[in-house]
């Protein structure tokens, strides 16, 4: 890449960071991490990235989310989890998960119960460089005695009673993006949930993408960008990596496969079928693609487009 | 879902349900839109009296127009379709906080009589019998916004005296107490079950009811709660779904996914 | 307008809130109000907005902003204003601004003391509704004796002291945006500032606008939008209205304006001779345009252009 | 400007101030860039051995690379062509917060022997004298970066025993200081001058003179600070700028409006 000012040129190399989803993983989320994932809430949720860490057989993670659909679940049931923060565990178009359920019920896991706003100023603390954040959320209800990142204070200024939040600042996070150049500037869109505020507040980010872009696509419009790329660790394609969830300019959600879901994880037997099926018996996103079926994929497929007009940022 | 004596009819109980949460939006409010039933009333009611209500989603996105296609998440790309803004879940549930949201629906899976809800642990949590997903959005809905609806199923065991855990909270144990534990606002301003409608009485915040479903009686509501329920002496019957609604809600629900029998 | 669903339409219009500039700050920077301007720092200052109020002779706001270039030293010059909460009031390029100094000097204005970080989180607690944030910065300086919106404090966490940040809450903010519709939904792109917080904060939002276009191309990239329309109580059409600051995608800084300013406002009787130039003598943008004439305008035009790649929102 | 003892020379001594702050930039380092010298050492030091130097401005503004055209002011357009991040400034400052910015570089107005800096009330609050500008990000800059550069004109009321005000906060009262009123990290470790360059020794966290520019005196130094300079027993003379740095310079500030005469 070289950097032109005028006459001069200066022939600076930055280093690319793409990589497999399996070295990524391997590099970035070592046991006992905690990992930040499922921060759009309901869509470019990385499943791909989930499964690998599911393949790596990682232990002893912390999960933290505000909502993670069924992905939490899933690397519960694999057995990697030592203890979640998040807001809500399940299935959002069939309610409960059922190895969260097992996991909790015979206290095998670890709950720090939020709610979604209170993780979202958690991260936003994290990314802002401070130690907590005051909320007016919760207070009165029983999330206190089960999040030790709550307490209650008093404001300064109005002395009125409010929760303070922890920061929460995660060892690594892994988001999907729509496009990612290979020196880590990404382009995402569409509700982004935490998904900025947990990038900034976490000390590795991995990101996996439906395309790999040239850098100039990406920096001809820095206000799309998810988060500084100086800071991200690992580069990952991965097309359909957020499947079964939704990603704006890509594919559509994938209903049936969370009600398929639902059925294949009733029992853990019924779950390592699942496993064994979905995650294990994958290898890369070929693979995926196979077990898919090229029929779902055409039917997932965006049927309408609706582009943006553009801007200038010229001079 | 409870069973119910019912004679023929047209409509589900589900479809009535969402058809009385639509009615208690008003139009040009700004309502947190959460899953399922409560989305598809947000919808219904959009779509007859309150074309100008906003809708603010957790997810971090504002519209105030409908999707053009049936949606089953809030994620569903249809919700992102000319949506007015999309931007962090911190600063669209800084509308919330902030006090900027009229109304907010959430759903529970068991409730007491000051309308506090669980839908974290039931049993407790050190001998927990179910875990069930967690508040969610649900927490701050119920916090924050200026008034929040509650849709849920009305079985004995969900209408219980004191709920295990309060994930949502209510008016907790009774008048002055969200004033006393700090929250800045609102409080459950009615409960629709799958039998009637109830509301608060404003001096002691408890449950009353107020109507029941056409085909439910008085005494039905009752032996499915766990507590002596109040009643209004002008207890009504809640309408039936128009033929309009109910054409209106199968646009929104085609497959009958939510408010199928 | 009309929403369509599948076969049913609703006919719902909503109510246009595309005003003039006159009667915009008329209605909606009432005397006394507090007044948030200034929001992208150097860029996109809504300068064409504080001189109506200058024309219209507002007294006794407050002016909040990080940085002001020189807008605040024009609206204080011109008697309007009783307070300034801020982190800096100057000539970016020059220093000292003459009008500020002499009011604080002679006693006739208050200060508040902010630095940008203060200023950024004071109205991002206004736009996350809690009364305060906390802050790592500021600690020992001499801030907190010209500002009662910080207070120490201890972190119930950590128990490491921090800087508590009062909210701020502006009554009203003015926003200079590149395109916006008449119902209040707007694109802004380039360096932000404060500016997403500001509106968010603030109870009513002047949008002014280098164009009026169809809801259309707004609502075709709901990511780039500046703030929720709803909230917006007037936009205005008013092509130039930051000039001489520097407009992404429309015209570059006029550095030569603000080098002016800075001899045409030394004394009070100067700086009465540049309000009558170039505030008192103009009724519109085109009289504006006029004075600065067209061989001014075509030197700040953009000469090389840098179009963003289109993103699409489609299902 | 204090007026120098100068034999001819190509170079003027903002020029030299301004090569001496690119030299204090490490490779890779992420910069907090402000107005100004600063701006211009940081161009110069990616243009020459700090070709991966990120830069943060608080505008909300990443980049990277050096903008296409000289800039005067950091929103100009040319600054956001092409920019790593373009975002709100309580982002970019949250990267400043968490310890994310390795050096960054203030003016002053006033300083005094402990590093402390005052760009807002000459003559203190109540007897204003002269009314400055105020912090802008200075204060943060001076508190939250992991060591900071300040750059300023050197003379006797300018170099004071004790700031009227403290703006920007250096070591306040000596060594502990820092610790004690909570700052998380960092403090000055350079002022560059237009006569010379100062350190902070270890132990007291007293200003301390290290080089003096080619053509100035220790003593054009001593006279010129309002207390007892100490001075580094090996005070070194400032190398003066290469003509490679002057070319790149002359690029960045093609009317000399910051380093010329």
């Amino acid at each position: 890449m070289f950097l032109k000012f005028g006459h001069l040129e200066f022939d600076t190399v930055p280093k690319s960071k793409l990589m497999t989803l399996p070295e990524s993983i391997d590099r970035f989320v070592p046991d006992g991490s905690s990992v930040a994932m499922c921060l759009c809430l309901e869509s470019l949720i990385p499943f791909a990235a989930a499964h690998e860490i599911i393949r790596q057989r990682k232990q002893n993670l912390t999960l933290i989310g505000p909502i993670s659909d069924i992905l939490f679940d899933q690397v519960i049931g694999a057995a990697c989890v030592r203890k979640v923060r998040a807001a809500w565990v399940g299935n959002v178009i069939t309610g409960s998960c059922y190895n969260f359920r097992r996991a909790i019920e015979s206290h095998s896991l670890e709950m720090e119960d939020h709610s979604n706003l209170t993780v979202a100023m958690a991260l936003r603390a994290g990314a802002m460089g401070v130690p907590f954040m005051p909320a007016r959320t919760a207070l009165g209800s029983d999330l206190f005695k089960t999040n030790a990142s709550l307490k209650t204070i008093t404001c300064p200024f109005t002395d009125i009673p409010l929760t303070a939040v922890a920061a929460i600042k995660p060892d690594v996070v892994v988001v999907h993006v729509q496009r990612a150049d290979e020196y880590g500037s990404a382009h995402a869109w569409g509700n982004l949930g935490v998904t900025r505020d947990a990038c900034l507040a976490s000390r590795h980010i991995i990101l996996t993408a439906e395309e790999i872009v040239s850098p100039d696509v990406i920096s001809r419009d820095p206000n799309r960008v998810i988060t500084p790329g100086f800071r991200v660790s690992a580069v990952v394609h991965y097309p359909w990596g957020a499947h079964p969830s939704p990603v704006p300019g890509y594919y559509n959600r994938d209903h049936q496969a969370f009600i398929d879901y639902r059925n294949e994880s009733k029992t853990p037997e019924l779950f390592d079928g699942w496993q064994k099926r979905w995650v294990d018996n994958i290898q890369c996103y070929q693979d995926y693609l196979i077990a898919l079926g090229e029929k779902r994929i055409s039917e997932l497929a965006l049927k309408h487009h609706v582009m943006s007009e553009t801007v200038d940022y010229g001079y | 879902m409870t069973k119910h004596n019912t004679k023929k009819r047209d409509w589900t109980f589900a479809q009535l349900m969402v058809t009385a949460a639509a009615r208690e939006i008003a139009d040009k409010e700004v309502v947190f839109v959460g899953m399922r039933l409560p989305l598809l009333g947000f919808l219904l009611a959009k779509s007859t009296h309150a074309p100008e209500a906003v809708g603010v989603y957790e997810l971090g996105i504002v519209r105030d127009t409908l999707a053009p296609e049936p949606i089953m998440t809030m994620g569903d790309l249809p919700n992102l379709y000319r949506a007015q803004w999309l931007a962090d879940t911190a600063d669209a549930m800084g509308l919330l906080q902030q006090g900027g949201v009229d109304v907010s629906f959430i759903g529970g899976a068991q409730v007491d009589r000051f309308g506090n809800l669980n839908t974290s642990y039931i049993g407790g949590t050190t001998n927990v019998e179910t875990r069930l997903p967690g508040s969610g959005g649900a927490c701050d809905l119920a916090s924050l916004a200026n008034r929040h609806i509650i849709i849920m199923s009305h079985e004995k065991h969900r209408f219980v005296p004191r709920v295990d855990y309060i994930t949502s909270p209510g008016f907790g144990d009774g008048d002055g107490w969200r004033q006393h534990v700090g929250l800045p606002r609102g409080g459950p301003s009615t409960v629709i079950t799958t039998l009637g409608i109830l509301r608060f009485d404003s001096n002691t915040r408890e449950m009353v009811l107020a109507s029941v479903h056409p085909g439910v009686t008085e005494e039905m509501v009752t032996e499915n709660t766990g507590w002596p329920l109040q009643i209004l002496p002008d207890l009504t019957q809640t309408p039936e779904p128009s033929e309009e609604e109910l054409a209106i809600l199968l646009r929104f629900d085609p497959q009958g996914y939510w408010t199928g029998k």
